[in-house]
């Protein structure tokens, strides 16, 4: 099952000021993997990774994705790795039509004649081709998350890593965005930054804890669910 | 995609431009047409700074530095060479080093925002300083004196390669006519591209453009020169329109104006800029003929009285208005349809004819 | 020893110069995200109260400490009322609108008064002895005042509830707006509280400045580039920024001329933007005023 | 002009010949009005120099056609406003001469401006004068220059002053060709007077603060200060030289305080015991130019302005142009030219006034005088003063076809030493 190495982060820190949100981390994510980062508010894990998309220039420690250091790396460096990324806050061309927003992605890896035709495809994968003329400002909070992660998806990626995909959706938004992540991770290695154990329950079986700024543990969903630590830690601040 | 119905605008914005190119000599004075120059230059710049603000997001609050650095370069080439062809072509690569190297430092050190409209006035602030003080024989370049204050006095254009046909003021025109719409159209298809929609994006939202694996910053510093080469051209067709090129390019008048243009005009279309800007110009100009109120007074009331009333400047306001405007059109046109269908209906029916 | 004094002072004098010309911008930018291009014709106002009202048989000191302030402080509340409002959540528009007021101003200042008014005053205080050398008396003061005026700056913003908006809107431009609290009024008594510094700036320079219509087009250059290299922090920006500018200025104005001096700080404000392009406060003194 | 070099667009369009031509050849002789056009900034930052200017030439106007206008016909005065940009001179001066088909246009303060609409005057054949004081060293047939040159006042300034206060010079003046030329006069008549000086310090045109500069003074203990600062921002520069006492200590000398009226926008006691040189000032105390005065202040009331060299040349400079017009019984511009340059004189508030024929600029009386409360008391005047300067390098009698600023790029380019 498991294959090579594809994403590593080695004695990674992040430290503002006094504070370290991420302290000495190391973690390693093989090929085909779909794995969970999660977490209390504050845990350092968005903050991992920012570190992880070049949004952030770690303290101390290296990333290396395919044998290349990115640590300190700008973002599209990143991305031109074949890494695709969708961020917390959906991070959309609010002025532009659905369509353009995907194209902007496909276009980017592929001639004129493929990106029109991968634009296709992925507004039909995602199921976007009824609202793809409409102005991305306009959407709801759902649909937006979606037309980023259509943008991720179109640059046909082979690593992926979603920063809260479920944030603010309703529950069979929360279904639908699952089953599109299954679908995604055919195709490419992932990583999901998540806090909604139930949304993770849905789409992997790996998970990495994190809690002030260092793994706590790192396993299967449901040896995690049992784990004492694991609980005490989610329970002072948040119950699912 | 929706490029057809706008271009159909520009197409039809373009022919307009021919047709006056060709029109305006028989129709106007000849003293109309050698003043329009300066309009059109300032058209020109307008349109650069169009491009760069209102598609690339870059608020430059000084386009002037390129536009007077074109002015410079064109004369103190033409004055060198003896001719003007190349001292064009000079000009715009001038510039656009200029517009590249500046784009390098302030892009490649993320700096955005107030914080690059501050860099960029301040570069043109100092171009000012420096080419005020270049009065005197030590100030030179090959044969051509800077002429500090009063500037120097720019070489007509020639027939390309061909410097004995020397053209005429009024003739100046049809070059600063074409000039803006070749510029025009290069800017209509630049925006079209993928350099262009790209560039959008970014303005949209430039963390998300780069997690796409665009280089922004690159982006940026591209368009940016581009635009540094638009407003060189416009430097040449103004100091053949003034005959001079004098530091006040540089002023912070003449760039804060150019931003004015801009906003007057509407970001985010071409035409806008290039409406402000000749509108703005043959304003304050038809002021200076008059002497009953004092021409601050009366141009400061004017601008405030737009903002306030035409928000978003003038073309997207326009364009608004027309949409609605069509989309009131079609929708009574529906109503009454429906209307009539109903009564028709309800005739059938043998009802009483209910609006409701 | 006794020029190195004279010229130290100078240079303090410099960077006060700085500090009182750009306070009442950074107000208005730190707090409102707006840019006041007519901030220039703020001083002006407030020299022409001072000339105006001296003129009249006014006490110098009231027309200063008093009627300036008061006189543009209202004609900021007005403007505020009559335009900014309109055009909150608007930056470029606020550019348009306060070039608009900038030559309005002018104008209406011109077809008023004339292209240019008699005064009167002159610098009180008269010079002081350093050595060999002579200061002005009056220079020494409004070291003094810029100071003081920072200070009760300062305090306005950190005890009432103005400084509580404030220091949200330094943080994040939405969070004022999340506060809840009556912005709309607070708004107005920023745009107030800014030009009244603005036009008392105006006529502490009075007596030692021409004043003319058309002269706050010399101050609003250097006034936009130390508030913007400053950054978002109003009174750290500003004085930090002053005290680089300011100082770089003096320095190389008395060692190579007034136009080198103008050059050099023009390429400081450059050289300090591409070094940390949020300003001065958007790397150090984050959390200051 | 030959049809060949026309020929160049005329695939786009021989309408423009058409049009063109007339503009070019010579202007519609059937007007029942006389055209002069004034093109002064009377908004923005030069409008301290330009509103009097307008004022002053309103009123020669109005009292040429009170008299009963030129040759039997009204003379028509149109005025635009440049607002102190470049640009709008050349615009306005196109239209003055291809549109209104001007008979003469009295425009510009700066010399920029004067440069920039030079060219297009000469081809349009349009009569200019330039009526501010400036440098010296224009020599064009077709543009007459009327204001002061430093041969005119600096040299008689700085001897005067050497004698009554030293031979240390500092001289301050403002950064641009101006400044830079007139700093080059000084000098040279400091030197021709035995004296020395001992620093040349120029500003930038918007600099307020004075400070170091004042400092760099006090160090040099100079015996006097020559300024030639311009505008409305270097008026600082005498008030705080005031507040640091320096007045009291060093005075001050110029040839360029008091035409921005700078006199009134500094206090009595900041000004006082400034000397300057010009070739009016208001307290001249003859019949003719109290007269001129009264007229003056009863047209324009309370808000009249102080009454500098340039508005009364403005004032002077329509006169004279109006004696030549008289004397060739024409307003075509040649035999204007022509009238002018074969001594036709005026007799106004600053005395008599004529044309050096050579150069083509005035031959006038300078006045040195001293400031006192706010106003000037003459001290010496010097009559029927030639522009030496100009003379040096420019004669129209050998070479009556060039159109050159001799000065343009310095003394030194201009070949004096």
């Amino acid at each position: 099952m498991k294959g090579e190495i594809v994403l590593e982060a080695r004695d990674l820190s992040m430290h503002f000021g006094g504070v370290h949100a991420v302290d000495q981390v190391n973690f390693a994510l093989w090929d085909n993997e779909l794995r969970c980062l999660i977490g209390p508010n504050g845990a350092g894990k968005s903050t991992f990774f920012k570190c992880l998309t070049g949004q952030h220039v770690p303290t101390h420690g290296d990333v290396v994705i395919r044998d290349v250091h990115v640590a300190g790396r700008e973002p599209h460096q990143i991305a031109r790795l074949g890494v695709g990324i969708k961020t917390q806050v959906p991070n959309v061309f609010d002025g532009l039509s659905v369509e353009e927003n995907i194209w902007l992605s496909a276009r980017r890896w592929h001639k004129a004649q493929r990106a029109k035709v991968l634009t296709q495809e992925t507004l039909e994968r995602l199921a976007l081709g009824d609202i793809r003329s409409a102005i991305v400002g306009t959407l709801a909070h759902g649909q937006r998350q979606w037309v980023e992660l259509g943008m991720v998806v179109a640059a046909e990626p082979w690593l992926v890593l979603l920063d809260e995909p479920a944030a603010g959706m309703t529950h069979e938004e929360v279904e639908t965005t699952a089953e599109l992540i299954r679908e995604v991770n055919k195709t490419a290695t992932m990583i999901v930054v998540e806090h909604d154990m139930q949304f993770i329950r849905m789409i992997s079986n790996k998970v990495t804890v994190f809690h002030e700024g260092r793994i706590l543990i790192e396993d299967t969903m449901d040896v995690i669910s049992a784990d004492e630590r694991v609980r005490e830690v989610y329970l002072g601040h948040k119950s699912q | 995609m929706t490029w057809n119905r706008e271009n159909k605008w520009r197409a039809g914005l373009v022919v307009l431009g021919v047709i006056f190119l060709f029109a305006a000599p028989n129709v106007f004075q000849l003293f109309t047409i050698i003043n329009m120059t300066t309009a059109i230059a300032f058209a020109i710049l307008a349109l650069s700074l169009g491009l760069i603000w209102g598609y690339g997001g870059i608020l430059c609050f000084g386009q002037t530095a390129f536009f007077g650095l074109g002015a410079y370069a064109y004369t103190v080439a033409a004055i060198n060479f003896g001719g003007s062809t190349w001292a064009i072509l000079v000009a715009i690569l001038v510039a656009m080093l200029v517009a590249a190297v500046l784009g390098y430092f302030v892009f490649y050190g993320r700096v955005s925002d107030v914080y690059l409209a501050v860099i960029t006035l301040t570069a043109t602030l100092i171009l000012y300083s420096l080419m005020r003080r270049t009065s005197g024989p030590e100030y030179k370049i090959g044969k051509s004196l800077l002429g500090g204050f009063n500037g120097i006095t720019s070489p007509p254009l020639n027939m390309p390669w061909d410097t004995s046909q020397v053209l005429f003021p009024e003739h100046v025109f049809y070059v600063a006519m074409a000039a803006l719409i070749l510029a025009y159209i290069l800017c209509s298809w630049l925006v079209q591209t993928q350099f262009g929609r790209v560039s959008v994006a970014i303005r949209e939202n430039e963390l998300r453009a780069e997690l796409l694996g665009y280089d922004i910053r690159f982006y940026k510093m591209a368009l940016f020169t581009v635009g540094g080469g638009i407003a060189a051209v416009a430097g040449v067709v103004f100091c053949n329109g003034v005959g001079r090129v004098t530091p006040d390019v540089f002023n912070l008048y003449n760039t804060a104006l150019t931003i004015i243009w801009v906003i007057v005009g509407g970001r985010g279309t071409l035409i806008g800029p290039v409406l402000g800007a000749i509108l703005l110009f043959y304003l304050t100009s038809s002021l200076g003929t008059q002497a009953v109120l004092n021409n601050n007074l009366v141009l400061g009331a004017i601008l405030i009285l737009f903002v306030l009333l035409v928000p978003k400047g003038i073309v997207p306001s326009f364009t608004e208005w027309w949409d609605n405007r069509r989309a009131l059109r079609t929708s009574r046109r529906k109503e009454v349809r429906m209307r009539r269908r109903r009564s028709r209906l309800a005739e059938a029916n043998g009802e009483a004819g209910d609006e409701r | 020893m006794d020029l190195f004094v004279a010229l130290a002072l100078q240079i303090i004098y410099g960077i006060a110069n700085l500090v009182l010309i750009s306070l009442g911008l950074a107000i208005i930018f730190g707090m409102m995200r707006v840019i006041n291009l007519a901030h220039g014709e703020f001083l002006m106002l407030g020299g022409y109260t001072v000339v105006v009202s001296t003129n009249n048989g006014v006490n110098l000191w009231v027309a200063m400490f008093i009627l300036a302030p008061l006189v543009v402080g209202l004609i900021g509340v007005i403007v505020e009322r009559c335009l900014i409002r309109f055009l909150y959540g608007r930056m470029v528009d606020t550019l348009l609108a306060t070039w608009g007021l900038s030559l309005l101003l002018i104008g209406l200042v011109t077809t008023i008064f004339g292209a240019q008014t008699s005064t009167t005053i002159s610098a009180p205080f008269g010079p002081i002895q350093i050595g060999d050398y002579t200061s002005s008396g009056y220079e020494l003061f409004l070291i003094c005042v810029a100071v003081l005026l920072s200070l009760a700056v300062y305090l306005v913003l950190r005890l009432t509830k103005l400084g509580l908006v404030a220091r949200g809107t330094m943080q994040s431009a939405d969070m004022a707006a999340a506060l809840g609290v009556s912005t709309s009024k607070i708004y107005m008594i920023t745009f107030g509280l800014g030009a009244a510094v603005s036009g008392f700036a105006g006529a502490l320079l009075a007596p030692i400045t021409g004043v003319l219509p058309t002269i706050g087009a010399t101050y609003i250059a250097k006034a936009f580039i130390t508030v913007i290299s400053g950054g978002a922090a109003i009174l750290a920006g500003t004085a930090s920024a002053s005290v680089l500018l300011g100082g770089i200025n003096g320095i190389m104005a008395f060692v190579t001329g007034p136009t080198i001096g103008e050059v050099a700080l023009l390429v400081a404000a450059i050289i300090l933007l591409r070094l940390m392009p949020r300003g001065i406060t958007g790397r150090f003194f984050r959390k200051n005023l | 002009m030959s049809l060949d070099r026309r020929s160049v667009l005329k695939g786009a369009s021989a309408a423009t010949v058409a049009l063109a031509a007339p503009g070019i050849i010579g202007r519609a002789q059937a007007a029942d009005t006389i055209k002069m056009v004034s093109i002064l900034d009377q908004s923005g930052g030069l409008d301290i120099y330009g509103k009097p200017m307008v004022d002053a030439t309103k009123l020669a106007v109005e009292e040429i056609n009170g008299a009963g206008g030129l040759l039997g016909k009204q003379v028509e005065l149109k005025l635009y406003d440049p607002q102190s940009t470049i640009q709008f001179y050349t615009q306005y001066a196109t239209q003055a001469a291809a549109g209104d088909k001007a008979h003469v246009v009295h425009a510009g303060i700066t010399s920029a401006s004067r440069e920039a609409i030079r060219p297009t005057l000469g081809r349009f054949k349009t009569l200019y004068f330039y009526n501010t004081l400036y440098e010296g060293g224009v020599c064009d047939r077709n543009t007459f220059c009327t204001g002061s040159t430093p041969a005119q006042t600096v040299e008689k300034l700085v001897p005067y002053c050497m004698k009554k206060w030293g031979k240390k010079v500092y001289i301050v003046a403002a950064d641009y060709n101006y400044g830079h030329i007139t700093a080059q006069w000084v000098k040279k008549y400091v030197a021709d007077n035995g004296g020395e000086a001992v620093e040349i310090e120029f500003f930038p045109l918007d600099v307020t603060n004075f400070g170091p500069t004042i400092k760099k003074i006090q160090a040099a203990k100079p015996d006097m200060v020559m300024s030639a600062l311009v505008g409305g921002a270097h008026v600082s520069f005498y008030r705080q030289y005031a507040a640091a006492g320096m007045n009291k200590n060093v005075p001050i000398a110029s040839t360029t305080f008091g035409v921005g009226n700078e006199h009134t926008l500094i206090s009595a006691e900041e000004g006082n015991g400034m000397i300057v040189a010009y070739s009016y000032l208001q307290e001249i105390q003859s019949d003719a130019n109290k007269a001129f005065v009264k007229r003056f202040q009863d047209k324009y009331g309370a808000k009249a302005p102080y009454l500098n060299e340039l508005a009364a040349r403005s004032y002077e400079a329509a006169y004279l142009w109006a004696e030549g017009v008289k004397k060739a019984g024409t307003t075509d511009q040649m035999p204007v030219i022509e009238a002018l340059e074969g001594g036709v004189s005026y007799a106004g508030p600053s005395g008599n006034i004529s044309i050096e024929p050579k150069t083509h600029h005035a031959i006038q009386n300078v006045f040195l005088a001293e400031l006192n409360d706010q106003k000037f008391t003459i001290l010496e005047s010097h009559e029927q003063q030639p522009p030496t300067d100009t003379l040096l390098v420019c004669d129209l009698k050998a070479d009556p076809n060039q159109a050159k600023f001799y000065f343009e790029n310095g003394l030194e380019a201009a070949g004096i030493k």
